[in-house]
């Protein structure tokens, strides 16, 4: 038996992620209101840092912590580089807006570095308690960079909303791994795996104790029916937290979820079958509704909130199509987890830096962008016709994966459900573009046009923005039209999950 | 040297309308005619690509060929870029080449937004060469969308808005619809390509490839049972963008919403891509589906013929006309392929051809006739024959060859299709020949009105074809007339690609 | 023999020289035109030569086992649909078949385009589109070239097409003016619901023959390969192309639209080109015809009786003098049907180039007319022989050649015909057959003397004749239609008789009936006789029997309302119906089935959102229901 | 010993009265203290687990009490920093009542 601080050493990005935060809370102290955005570069510094080492320390690296409540494994490690490197791009899309519109600067991005860690303890965490923690870690810092605008009666309620419904859900999932302890004693995922396997019969109470743990994770990662949240907490979030929401919390829900099943459930084969079809159900009314109900939305960040779900559903499909037979399913979703994420960041750095230059929000405010910028608006073209799964950008390769896995599994009804929802998101994400390219800048309320108001329109974007948009649009042409050194990693990562 | 080109021709086809539009993306000023000038240089390099793979392709040897695969996502899925052109994409890959051509030659007309809108044809360009062009499901598909793509763009921001009194059609609105149309019809696409590939995954033989799948296709592994549910998602979800009745609304509006070069390609070579991918993914794939199918699509098919021809009789809008003419001349497309006879579905490649290049001239001279008298209701154009005599004759072949006069390509075309029809389905193929007549009614009456009659004193001062029309349209009608008159070299080339048809 | 196909090429090559380097060349280029044309009729005499030097041993000839004839094929490839040799794959061909028929027509086409077009040197000068004229013109001769020498029938449909599009063309060649639009409109589009017969016909012949070639179809037929449903079914088709074309009741209406173009292509159209291709592709198919029981054949007999019949009664009331001629023209292509539903094989063909020679005189005679007059209503004139004799003289030979009147070209060919009728169909053939032969001279001595003689008008008083170049050709035509019945004749030791030369079946003597051509004759000359005494003389006076024959006259008059049904079609059917589909496809297919969905989409959406309440407490109860949803789920599929 | 049924049936109980009170109470405080409740029922679920636990002894498998502690860790965290957010909510909106927190909507 291993002495539980054997390979301590191993966790060295973590404990690192965890000084580099406290760092910047102590920082924050001692420098003057002028200077805090230094604590976005130190962040980044460290967050990129962190990268290296971990790349260059846990490459290859089969490891199993404190006997076995955490993972050291390629799976870890692809969560955490992207983690980590989705916080750079967070923090550089925040850096001017978290300058011009918010107080506490420091403690921001703290905050930020807070939640990544907890993002890749999630990824990591191999058993139920561990992940619960690992998860509150990542919510506590979202409950609170949600309600950051603080003299913002929307953002008060957005994060108001957000701990309510999430304290609720982190109760069911509780209360879920109370009854999984209760009748097989044990929490780890592979022990449930075993118990699961084993039992010729399962008794209810553990049916309701995995459905009650299901539920749980199913509000993160926001299915229907507990996706409510989610448009109130996009709408008045902080802009660049609800990008963060969107892209960082998901994708952390999702990896969560995906070792879960992985290690947890797919190997029960015979029960495992049986849940299938409850998350394909689930799957397909979560994108559904996501992108019927964005059809009817005005306001851009609540649009990409329903736009998320619609998304999120595709990725449950994606869930519920894994199996023992074939890795397809958990590399489609690590891939359309990476791709989703470039494409939104993409998308909301757009947004943010519209919404710094003018503070509009609204859909039928962007008319007329693509003359004024023309360098966001192609931004957003982008992103949008990737989100909508067309070639050449990432969003077609990765649905066009993604839904390949889901109908190899023999849910095709769910794959065409899912490519007929890609239709219907089309039609949104085309409205958007035609406010920027088609209509004309639209009217100010003082009679003249909208750069009258805003002179800033003309102005040009950030560099931080600019890097933001650039590697991101090089990214997702890059996925799109050749991806395999991506599917490359994703498949040692799934295949440190899925043996 | 030709051998080391011939081992990056198709290669170099797809990438440089590709990389074109990239790197015209980053040029500076979107206002500057150098878009112009650099789109015409890559349109260019492309017509040179196309006519060298064409008339390098050797017919007597026939198959693939031009045949290169790299290596893109082995393992499970196994998605490679498999390049390969046979004698049914040959004659479209050039057609695409010189309509692009053409059609960016023209474009000197848009003034607003140059760059942007060459980014975007030659996004759609290489998408149309790209699905011509490959051998593998997922690329087919992958550039088939791209093609299709652009196309909101193109037509929402330089496109016109019409209002015909007694409803208004928008740009917005085209553009949408079409766009909206199109994808629905790739969805069923996709899951067909889906069903294609859990089947042979089922099979243990898991591949994109068009090749793997037509093998196994071959030796039965594909029961008739699946053939016959799957191949109408191909039939309609392709359809769709060839103008199949009853989902061809998309096409007549987004003509009248579109700007000339956009109408140019996306009737001249757009709607190909569906018929082309009735061919090379249904036929090939699933012939026994297609047979049993093929009852249905040739009815359809005639009604495409009977519907546009009687449709476009009262339209008033020349766009309005030219469009509901393509749906009736897609129809033909249509039939020919449902004939499953060599004669009747070559005489469909043919009608591609051939269509995509009348069609291509007769927008184009909308186009010129509505940039200078700023209408195209044929109740207020009358005369213009003898203020622009070069459009006017030019207009008069494409319009004979769309009424399917010999000497000229269209005739060759729709004989070949209705002598495959008679072997097969006779009642039909006579309602298609009635269907060639009606085309005369509103050809001659768009001539008549048009171009006939006393000149205006409005357009005292409208001047003819500019030298770049003149050459663009001179051109396409040298072609037309040179298929019409002597089809055999683009038939020797049609003939080997049809013949490899399963089913045929 | 060979080198036939040069004829049409030819032609075929002037034309896209005229247009392109027209405007570079004297006289626009029309010489090259005249030259191009000329050139064709010198390799017609050498074609002709040839054939009489040829017998069955002759490269690509042999003797017809049809009919009977001695016939050359040459065949080149064309294109093939599908690849050769594979199954179900087309070879189709450019073809020539040189046979007599063949050579009478080129004999035929060749001299009157020529005649015509160096009579439109002088006729269209001047016109701001003389060059365009010249050049379809050209086009024109080659394709009907192209036509009579074609040796399958996709060839022949080529050629057919290209003649409708030349004639439309050349109808509408002023088509400032509203009529010659809508005239060359509606030519094209009435001889183009015939060509859909004409091409089902032939692709069904196709379908059960296997290839497009002429004499494999006739040796099908012979030989009873081919069934007699689908022989009488493709004969008959073929015949409504030909009676599109051929302007056979009630396809007739485009022809006396069709003088809207320039007189000279009038007189190419109704002479030599364009409406005597049906007459020559019923008589070129005529093994498919008189296969079995020939039921064609009579329904061809009867179809040209009635056109015959009719277009005699409308000429006789019409005053306007082209229209006059067009009628005379329909009537006598109903002659020439009638003459091959009669068996009248030879007498068709001898009928239809009396017919030529005479027809292209007058309508060349005319154009002079109307050239110096500018008039067209025949009220409007009178008395011109004293002012343009040539013209007179000329015109009335073909006048009196048309009207029967013995030794001219047109005496001897009816004369044919009505053995024909007389020998093959029954006693009320003969008898109306007789009767539009009335009707004929009728007519035609009433235009002439309505025209030519009586008192000259004080407007047209400055009027003179024909100039040179429009002089010759009328000369040379009236030659011929003075003499060219005589080739009917056996002229023992050089030629015997046309029915020795163009036959079907086995070479004809000639031979006449005597109180056949006795009544045809006393009909003949009493008709011209009373014209004379009506129209020029005016002793007898018409108004009585214009009054009480009002009713009849006003049908007639109307030209049997034959316009009014087909406007009336056009207007409350086709049009309607058209819209009727127009509307559909905006207000049915579009609005409702298409954008539909698409707004009930939007609408479920705009719907759905409201389940966002925006209370926390529906949030969280969401979830529960959810929750327990589940868990039912879960427990009605395990049960 | 008493049957764990009965501890669980009280855990249930005190759950479901704890979602009820989610549901139906308008006061975001509230609401936070039936959360609590949500929370004390999943410990004591936990607890009577751990100490029904078949083994060697009677806390052979304490992992129960292990995970407790931890909720009542979190769940005190959860709760300050609701509060926290509940206060700021009052200061700008002078209200508590989720009714009348319902700026975003559908």
């Amino acid at each position: 038996m291993t002495s539980l601080s054997d390979n301590l050493h191993l966790l060295t990005p973590e404990f690192a992620l965890a000084v580099l935060a406290f760092l910047v809370f102590a920082i924050d102290l001692f420098l003057p209101e002028d200077r805090k955005g230094y604590l976005g570069w130190v962040s980044i510094a460290g967050l990129l840092a962190l990268i290296v080492v971990s790349l260059v320390m846990l490459w290859g690296e089969e490891e199993s912590l404190y006997d076995g409540l955490l993972a050291v494994d390629d799976f870890a490690l692809f969560f955490k580089v992207f983690f980590m490197g989705m916080g750079v791009f967070i923090i550089l899309t925040s850096m001017d807006f978290v300058e011009d519109r918010l107080e506490h600067r420091g403690e921001f991005y703290g905050l930020l570095l807070f939640s990544i860690l907890g993002m890749n303890l999630m990824a990591q965490s191999r058993e139920l308690l561990t992940a619960y923690i690992a998860l509150e870690l990542l919510s506590f810092s979202l409950y609170v960079l949600a309600a950051y605008a603080k003299d913002d009666a929307k953002s008060n309620e957005s994060a108001l909303k957000y701990i309510i419904v999430g304290a609720v859900s982190s109760a069911i999932l509780l209360y879920g791994v109370s009854m999984v302890y209760g009748v097989l004693g044990v929490t780890k995922f592979e022990d449930i795996a075993a118990g699961l396997a084993v039992a010729s019969e399962v008794s209810p109470a553990l049916w309701v104790g995995v459905g009650l743990i299901l539920v749980g994770l199913m509000f993160k990662i926001s299915a229907v029916p507990f996706h409510m949240w989610a448009p109130d907490v996009y709408e008045g979030a902080p802009y660049p937290v609800t990008a963060y929401l969107a892209i960082g919390s998901k994708a952390a829900a999702f990896a969560l979820v995906l070792r879960l099943a992985a290690e947890g459930f797919v190997p029960a084969a015979d029960r495992w079958e049986q849940w299938q079809i409850i998350l394909a159900v689930l799957a397909a009314l979560t994108m559904l509704l996501g992108n019927l109900v964005a059809l009817a939305q005005k306001n851009l960040k609540r649009l990409m909130a329903y736009s998320s779900i619609g998304h999120a559903g595709f990725i449950l499909a994606g869930i519920a199509a894994l199996s023992l037979d074939s890795d397809l399913a958990s590399n489609g979703v690590m891939f359309y987890l990476v791709g989703y994420s470039i494409t939104n960041l993409v998308v909301f750095a757009a947004l943010i830096s519209f919404f710094n230059m003018t503070g509009k929000e609204t859909i039928t405010d962007l008319g007329g962008l693509a003359d004024h910028q023309p360098f966001l608006a192609a931004a957003l073209a982008m992103g949008l016709f990737s989100l909508a799964g067309l070639p050449i950008f990432a969003g077609f390769t990765m649905k066009f994966y993604l839904f390949t896995a889901v109908a190899n599994e023999g849910f095709l009804w769910l794959a065409g459900l899912a490519v007929f929802s890609s239709l219907i998101s089309l039609y949104y994400y085309l409205q958007i573009l035609r406010q920027v390219y088609i209509e004309p800048t639209p009217a100010s309320d003082g009679g003249g046009d909208l750069l009258e108001d805003y002179p800033a329109l003309t102005k040009r974007t950030s560099l931080t923005l600019l890097t933001v948009l650039g590697s991101g649009m090089a990214g997702i042409i890059w996925l799109g039209i050749y991806p395999k050194p991506l599917i490359d990693a994703i498949e040692a990562a799934s295949r440190a999950v899925m043996s | 040297m030709m051998n080391d080109f011939d081992q990056v021709a198709l290669l170099l086809l797809i990438l440089v309308p590709l990389a074109g539009s990239l790197m015209m993306m980053f040029m500076p000023g979107d206002q500057s005619k150098e878009s112009w000038y650099f789109a015409i240089f890559v349109a260019g390099i492309s017509l040179i690509l196309s006519l060298l793979v064409f008339f390098r392709y050797d017919y007597d040897a026939g198959g693939f060929q031009f045949i290169r695969t790299y290596e893109w996502l082995p393992g499970p899925l196994d998605i490679n870029l498999a390049l390969g052109i046979d004698g049914i994409s040959a004659p479209l890959v050039l057609l695409n080449g010189v309509v692009l051509f053409g059609g960016v030659l023209i474009s000197q007309t848009i003034t607003h937004r140059i760059r942007d809108f060459f980014v975007l044809l030659l996004a759609l360009s290489a998408g149309v060469f790209g699905t011509f062009a490959v051998r593998d499901l997922f690329f087919l598909f992958f550039f088939y969308e791209l093609a299709v793509l652009p196309m909101y763009l193109l037509i929402g921001v330089w496109g016109s808005s019409t209002d015909f009194g007694t409803f208004l059609r928008t740009k917005e609105y085209g553009a949408m619809k079409l766009i909206l149309f199109l994808v629905a019809g790739s969805i069923l696409v996709w899951i067909g390509i889906l069903a294609l590939y859990v089947e042979a995954s089922d099979n243990s033989a898991a591949t994109f490839s068009l090749q793997g799948l037509a093998q196994l296709s071959e030796s039965g592994q594909f029961d008739e049972t699946f053939q016959t549910w799957v191949f109408p998602l191909f039939m309609v979800g392709f359809g769709v963008l060839a103008g199949l009745w009853p989902f061809h609304t998309w096409s007549p509006d987004g003509h009248v919403a579109a700007p000339t070069a956009v109408s140019m390609l996306h009737a001249g070579v757009l709607m190909k891509l569906g018929a082309y991918g009735i061919i090379r993914v249904g036929m090939f794939l699933l012939p026994e589906g297609a047979e049993n199918w093929m009852p249905v699509l040739i009815s359809l098919g005639t009604v495409n013929v009977l519907y546009g021809a009687v449709s476009a009789m009262s339209q008033n809008d020349l766009k309005y006309i030219i469009g509901y003419s393509s749906v009736s001349h897609m129809g033909y497309v249509l039939m020919g392929i449902a004939t499953l006879d060599n004669v009747g579905v070559g005489g469909a490649v043919l009608q591609m051809v051939s269509h995509g290049l009348m069609t291509a001239l007769m927008f184009l001279l909308v186009g010129s006739v509505y940039h200078r008298t700023h209408t195209r209701d044929i109740t207020v154009l009358n005369g213009l024959a003898s203020r622009m005599p070069v459009n006017t004759f030019f207009f008069a072949i494409a319009g004979l060859a769309s009424l399917g006069l010999p000497g000229l390509s269209g005739f060759i075309a729709e004989f070949m299709v209705f002598t495959g029809a008679f072997r097969t389905y006779l009642p039909l193929a006579i309602l298609a020949v009635i269907g060639a007549a009606l085309t005369a009614v509103y050809i001659l009456r768009l001539l008549a009105r048009t171009f006939m009659g006393e000149a205006d004193e409005r357009w005292a001062d409208l001047t003819d074809a500019s030298p770049m029309e003149m050459s663009v349209g001179g051109a396409f009608v040298a072609i037309i007339i040179f298929i019409g008159v002597w089809p055999a070299p683009l038939m020797r080339v049609i003939n080997v690609g049809v013949q490899t048809i399963p089913g045929v | 023999m060979q080198w036939a196909w040069l004829i049409p090429v030819f032609c075929f090559a002037a034309a896209p020289v005229i247009v392109i380097f027209g405007k570079f060349l004297p006289t626009k280029g029309a010489f090259l035109s005249i030259l191009a044309i000329a050139g064709g009729f010198v390799v017609f005499w050498f074609v002709f030569g040839s054939w009489l030097d040829a017998d069955a041993a002759t490269k690509g000839c042999f003797t017809s086992a049809n009919t009977g004839m001695l016939s050359c094929d040459y065949e080149r490839s064309w294109f093939n649909a599908g690849v050769i040799g594979a199954v179900g794959s087309v070879s189709l061909h450019w073809g020539i078949l040189i046979d007599p028929l063949t050579i009478a027509m080129l004999g035929l086409v060749t001299f009157v385009a020529l005649m015509v077009q160096i009579y439109s040197m002088a006729y269209m000068m001047g016109d701001p589109r003389f060059g365009w004229y010249f050049a379809v013109h050209s086009l024109f001769a080659a394709s009907m070239l192209t036509l009579v020498l074609a040796d399958n029938f996709l060839l022949l449909y080529v050629a057919w097409e290209l003649v409708g599009i030349c004639s439309y063309l050349l109808i509408g060649f002023w088509h400032e003016r509203p009529a010659a639009r809508e005239a060359a409109k509606k030519a094209f589009i009435v001889t183009r619901i015939g060509d859909v017969g004409l091409l089902v016909g032939i692709l069904l012949i196709w379908r059960d023959v296997g290839s497009f070639s002429m004499l494999d179809a006739f040796e099908a037929v012979r030989t009873g390969a081919m069934s007699e449903g689908v022989a009488t079914a493709s004969a008959i088709l073929l015949f409504l192309g030909a009676m599109g074309k051929s302007a056979q009741v009630p396809f007739h209406v485009w022809l006396p639209d069709a003088m809207e173009g320039p007189t000279p292509v009038s007189a190419l159209i109704h002479a030599a080109t364009m409406v005597i291709a049906g007459v020559y592709l019923v008589a070129r198919a005529f093994p498919l015809f008189e296969a079995y029981d020939a039921v064609p054949l009579l329904i061809v007999a009867i179809v040209g009786l009635t056109t015959a019949l009719m277009a005699a009664t409308i000429a006789l009331v019409s005053t306007d003098l082209k229209r006059i001629l067009a009628y005379s023209t329909i009537s006598h292509l109903g002659l020439m049907m009638l003459s091959l539903g009669a068996f009248g094989y030879t007498a068709a063909i001898f009928h239809l180039m009396a017919h030529g020679f005479s027809k292209a005189l007058l309508f060349l005679g005319a154009g002079s007319v109307l050239h110096s007059t500018e008039f067209q209503e025949t009220g409007e004139m009178g008395g011109l022989r004293k002012v343009m004799p040539l013209t007179a003289i000329v015109f009335s030979i073909g006048a009196l050649s048309l009207g029967g009147i013995p030794v001219l070209a047109g005496f001897w060919s009816k004369d044919e015909i009505l053995v024909a009728v007389n020998d093959n169909r029954n006693a009320a053939f003969i008898i109306l057959t007789l009767f539009t032969a009335l009707l004929s001279a009728l007519y035609m001595g009433r235009a002439m003397f309505l025209v030519f003689f009586g008192e000259l008008k004080d407007q047209n008083s400055h009027v003179h004749d024909a100039p040179l170049a429009m002089a010759i050709p009328m000369a040379l035509l009236g030659v011929l239609a003075l003499g060219f019945g005589f080739i009917t004749f056996n002229w023992p030791g050089s030629f015997n008789g046309l029915g020795d030369f163009v036959f079907f079946g086995h070479a004809e003597e000639f031979h006449f009936e005597v109180w056949l051509g006795a009544v045809s004759i006393v009909l003949a000359v009493a008709a011209f006789m009373f014209a004379y005494l009506a129209y020029a003389k005016r002793s007898i006076s018409m108004e009585a029997t214009r009054s009480r024959f009002s009713g009849v006259l006003k049908v007639i008059e109307n030209k049997y309302y034959f316009d009014e049904v087909y406007q009336w079609v056009v207007d409350k059917v086709v049009l309607v119906f058209s819209r009727a589909v127009a509307f559909f496809d905006r207000a049915i297919v579009n609005d409702i089935i298409v954008n539909g969905p698409a707004d009930i989409t939007r609408k479920f959406g705009i719907a759905l959102r409201l389940h966002v309440t925006g209370h926390v407490y529906t949030y969280t109860l969401a979830m529960a229901l959810g929750t327990v949803g589940l868990g039912i789920f879960v427990w009605v599929r395990s049960v | 010993m008493v049957d764990l049924v009965w501890f669980q049936l009280l855990s249930a109980a005190l759950f479901v009265i704890g979602l009820y009170g989610v549901m139906a109470r308008r006061s975001a405080v509230l609401i936070v203290m039936s959360i609590e409740l949500m929370l004390n029922a999943v410990n004591i679920n936990l607890i009577a687990a751990a100490s029904h636990m078949e083994g060697t002894g009677s806390f052979a498998n304490f992992d129960g009490q292990l995970i407790a502690i931890f909720i009542i860790t979190v769940a005190a965290a959860e709760v300050g920093l609701a509060l926290a957010i509940i206060l700021r909510m009052f200061r700008n909106r002078s209200t508590v009542n989720v009714d009348e927190i319902d700026l975003m909507k559908w």
